[in-house]
């Protein structure tokens, strides 16, 4: 099921949720997302728990109607000035989440379950403004608990390190919430730095995080999560988060920096030569000690 | 004010991590608690262990700068990276002695606004909760941590993200969350504690600061330690060792200089 | 916090409840199970989803008053002769459970909440005998669903490959419900085939099944999951388990069985003279890929 | 009966093999079905996945004997080995396509018991449910074996461990679970199928047994595929390619052997 990440991307309809950025500043897959913005594919629902640039960047593009998120800004500079904008102009829909009610919201759906309970939320604005949270005498004790409903994506996108063609996936360092989207969404883009034969991933079946029952679509992107850092691959480059926030404080702006770096390139190898890849590469190496299965 | 050896920012980021006692598990989150929690690992709490929203567990500093909990150097070598809501389960369950929050407005029972700010008659949106409000609900005791400006303490805030106390005196007795509520507020001008019923109150002032000096920036008759009994502080300076600590784990003082 | 398995077991009292045998028939501690029965530890209430013999074993010294679990037997051979009569004679209680039942009791404690709910169990008479299970009409879709209530074991009970000795575990193959019971437990002890360097453990976080603040005590015990495998370590013994089904179908005769295979050795070194490890031990061995991190 | 070239067993695997289709994700348990699973990936349904409670999802044949779903050639070269809450959430969203269950007795309407049941007056207890109630309960189809013999047919199950379809005729439509109930019965006699209303049918019999004999085995007017409208078939017997891969992946026949 390996496909090209134009192929893969073009599945998605207008009008689809997508859940991205799921490992939080870690592991975000930047390249589908342009790969979106280049599509023109809109009226998209965006969820995750904290967007650090990708979603600012998909409203600023405007293929965004609704976000459902705890967090959408730039965690190195603050605002996100397009998701700034669109919200205060009421041009998307926003549905304020904390990380863990759209954690839960994911898992309660990746558990096919209506709800899961929770001592969060209560006395917060989050869940007073939000209709579809309800809160619950808890038929054991008595204590006031919140229930928060299942979401269910359309899609999942997620960057890993290494996938089998089949799907099956390795993911190490910072996960986040992806396990939870993964079981959540109707379909799920395994985006890969590298795939691999599926013998290297079944020799260390507990290194998988994603099996392939729950994937459509596998996709070869090495570098697809820049700016964001990748373990064992490639590091945060901090500089690109500074220059966004200073060159995107108009629409105007955000789109001559599109024009740079989305629309100006073909696809994510044209993007690299943009980028200065030696300075965010990995210099002080660790490696994992052995691990041995067999019989 | 004579000119100082430290930036308001350094001064906080120690005053937050004498907030860490040794033993301590806290919930780091963003931005001056990175820096904080490995001063107080590095020091006086190397019994601590941070656990990160994102999966990750450490109890040492990273062995270079980070800009966020994501940063390779925060994976490298960490105790754990497990998922998140792995690490909000410990939360919930009562097991994260403090955890730390900023806020754009705060009131003055603790309550924290991340979400959305009125100027004038424009509504300004802010990125959000992230895990604040289930930090703030559910972590033993919290520390907010904010820059000191008057538009920022509010009589009532705009929309609670965070929730702190009830706004009329019963602290948490009523609060369905199972978390203590905020135990100290640190800007850059002041250390605040919060009385039984959920007051802020002036614990010590930075060097420098005059409590008139600051009265003035809230809209509330502000109390201080010794208005319940107590006396009103000074803030310890940062110490040597803290500020080479903080220098070295921010050399470029992206999150602490000026 | 490194202690012999004597001490470590020697903090229990009796009266405990206790999770074990969560990896399902993988790395099942028997070690720490015998030394219970040598130090007499007595009026135990055991928690598990199935339980391939270590539970039998219990029941038949004595010690145990009350079992919530899934499946209490013989994986291999099917009966627990010991645990059969005993339930038969009413000389302990027992809580039927299924597999996701005793699975989501243990996860509500480890998520500190008080139940979660399930599409299962409905229509069992697992449900319809136990009044701790409550219906309930799901307030968001009106579907008729479970709930189970937490379940939080005084002691959980945990074999891994390799541990710290701050407690920081690697556990691979299979781990079934280990994850929650460790969430859900006050105390927990993991035995580790190897205590190793902090540094080991810390070059492969991800790796980490169970961190250190989850842990109160560490045991090295080579070989402590006899007669289950442990992956990368050794094979089931498969004859240990006919041995035992034949030679328990009376007290009498597990009274003599456990002479020699409990009571008759001091310790688990003791015990390892007792069989024979080259038939166990692993000859096609799988060595899992490199993993990198690093910055 | 004239001498086999199989077993009962091994016919029962075979039967059992021929119940995943290709594609199917299965949930495979322990005993027979462990063989069945290996038997129909390795022949008529490549592309089938099989999850085990444990947390295991293989897509081939274990590379030597497996006793329990643990045994380490079951994990050697696995897709997967995560955990049984993961596993049984697919089984719950309902990403199961079979399952596999085994039982002591069985009613009319494929209710299971695995639990407890009566002899004369004496109860005698059995291993329990392990994962079969939620099985039961959730995947789409469920596949059931066991020996043929006539206690084990009885008018209602003593204990229901895993329930089939309901027994005033409505099958699952006002069973709360997700699943859609038994699909075949496979004993060593003979395989049922369950119509409309969730009631046992005879769908084919064993080489060489007769409707009439096995009749009587059941305390109810027993219904067959005739009766629906259709014929009793032969169950096929196994190829000699199943044949010889059941003598593989169980070479002593510890589960198939007479």
């Amino acid at each position: 099921m390996t496909v090209s990440m134009t192929d893969a991307i073009g599945r998605i309809a207008p009008g689809s949720s997508i859940a991205m950025g799921l490992a939080l500043e870690h592991a975000i897959p930047f390249a589908a997302g342009h790969e979106l913005i280049r599509q023109g594919i809109d009226d998209l629902t965006l969820i995750g728990p904290i967007s650090d640039l990708l979603f600012d960047q998909l409203v600023g593009a405007g293929v965004v109607s609704s976000i459902r998120a705890a967090w959408v800004g730039n965690v190195s500079a603050g605002t996100g000035y397009r998701f700034r904008e669109a919200a205060e102009s009421g041009s998307i829909n926003v549905e304020n989440h904390s990380n863990f009610s759209i954690g839960l919201a994911l898992q309660a759906a990746a558990m096919g379950v209506p709800y899961l309970p929770t001592r969060s939320l209560l006395g917060s604005d989050i869940f007073a403004e939000n209709d579809r949270f309800l809160e619950q005498e808890d038929p054991f004790s008595g204590d006031r608990l919140a229930l928060v409903p299942a979401i269910e994506p359309d899609w999942a996108i997620v960057h890993v390190q290494r996938a089998s063609p089949a799907g099956d996936a390795h993911l190490w360092g910072n996960t986040g919430i992806t396990e939870p989207a993964v079981g959540a969404a109707d379909n799920v883009i395994v985006v890969a730095e590298e795939v691999v034969d599926e013998s290297v991933i079944k020799r260390d079946p507990s290194r998988v995080v994603i099996a392939r029952d729950q994937v459509d679509l596998v996709v070869e992107c090495p570098y697809g999560a820049h700016p964001s850092p990748v373990a064992g691959h490639y590091n945060r480059d901090n500089a690109y988060y500074l220059e966004y926030h200073g060159a995107t404080r108009t629409q105007e702006d955000y789109d001559a920096w599109a024009e740079t770096w989305i629309h100006g390139v073909d696809d994510r190898t044209a993007y690299r030569e943009l980028i200065d890849e030696s300075a965010l590469s990995i210099t002080q190496e660790t490696i994992a000690p052995e691990v041995r299965y067999g019989q | 004010m004579a000119s100082k050896e430290y930036t308001d920012r350094e001064l906080m980021v120690s005053a937050a991590a004498a907030e860490i006692d040794d033993g301590d598990t806290a919930f780091v989150g963003m931005r001056l608690p990175l820096i904080a929690f490995q001063v107080a690992v590095s020091t006086h709490a190397p019994d601590a262990l941070a656990v990160y929203e994102s999966g990750v567990i450490r109890d040492s500093p990273a062995d270079g700068f980070i800009h966020t909990m994501c940063d390779l150097p925060n994976l490298n070598n960490a105790v754990s990276t497990t998922g998140m809501l792995d690490i909000m389960s410990r939360l919930q369950r009562g097991d994260i002695d403090v955890g730390f929050l900023g806020g754009a407005e705060i009131d003055r029972y603790g309550n924290l606004n991340t979400t959305l700010v009125e100027a004038g008659n424009r509504e300004i949106r802010l990125p959000g909760s992230g895990g604040a409000c289930d930090i703030a609900c559910m972590a033993n005791r919290t520390v907010l941590l904010m820059a000191h400006e008057p538009r920022r303490f509010v009589e009532s805030a705009h929309y609670v993200t965070s929730p702190g106390y009830a706004r009329d005196g019963t602290g948490r007795d009523d609060h369905p969350a199972p978390g203590g509520g905020p135990s100290a507020l640190v800007t850059s001008k002041a250390t605040f504690g919060f009385d039984n019923t959920g007051e802020l109150y002036v614990r010590t002032l930075h060097p420098g600061v005059e409590l008139d000096a600051i009265a003035d920036d809230f809209p509330w008759d502000l109390q201080t330690a010794a208005d319940l009994g107590g006396t009103v502080g000074q803030t310890p300076v940062p110490t040597d060792e803290e500020l080479s600590l903080i220098r070295t784990f921010d050399p470029d003082g992206f999150w602490t200089g000026e």
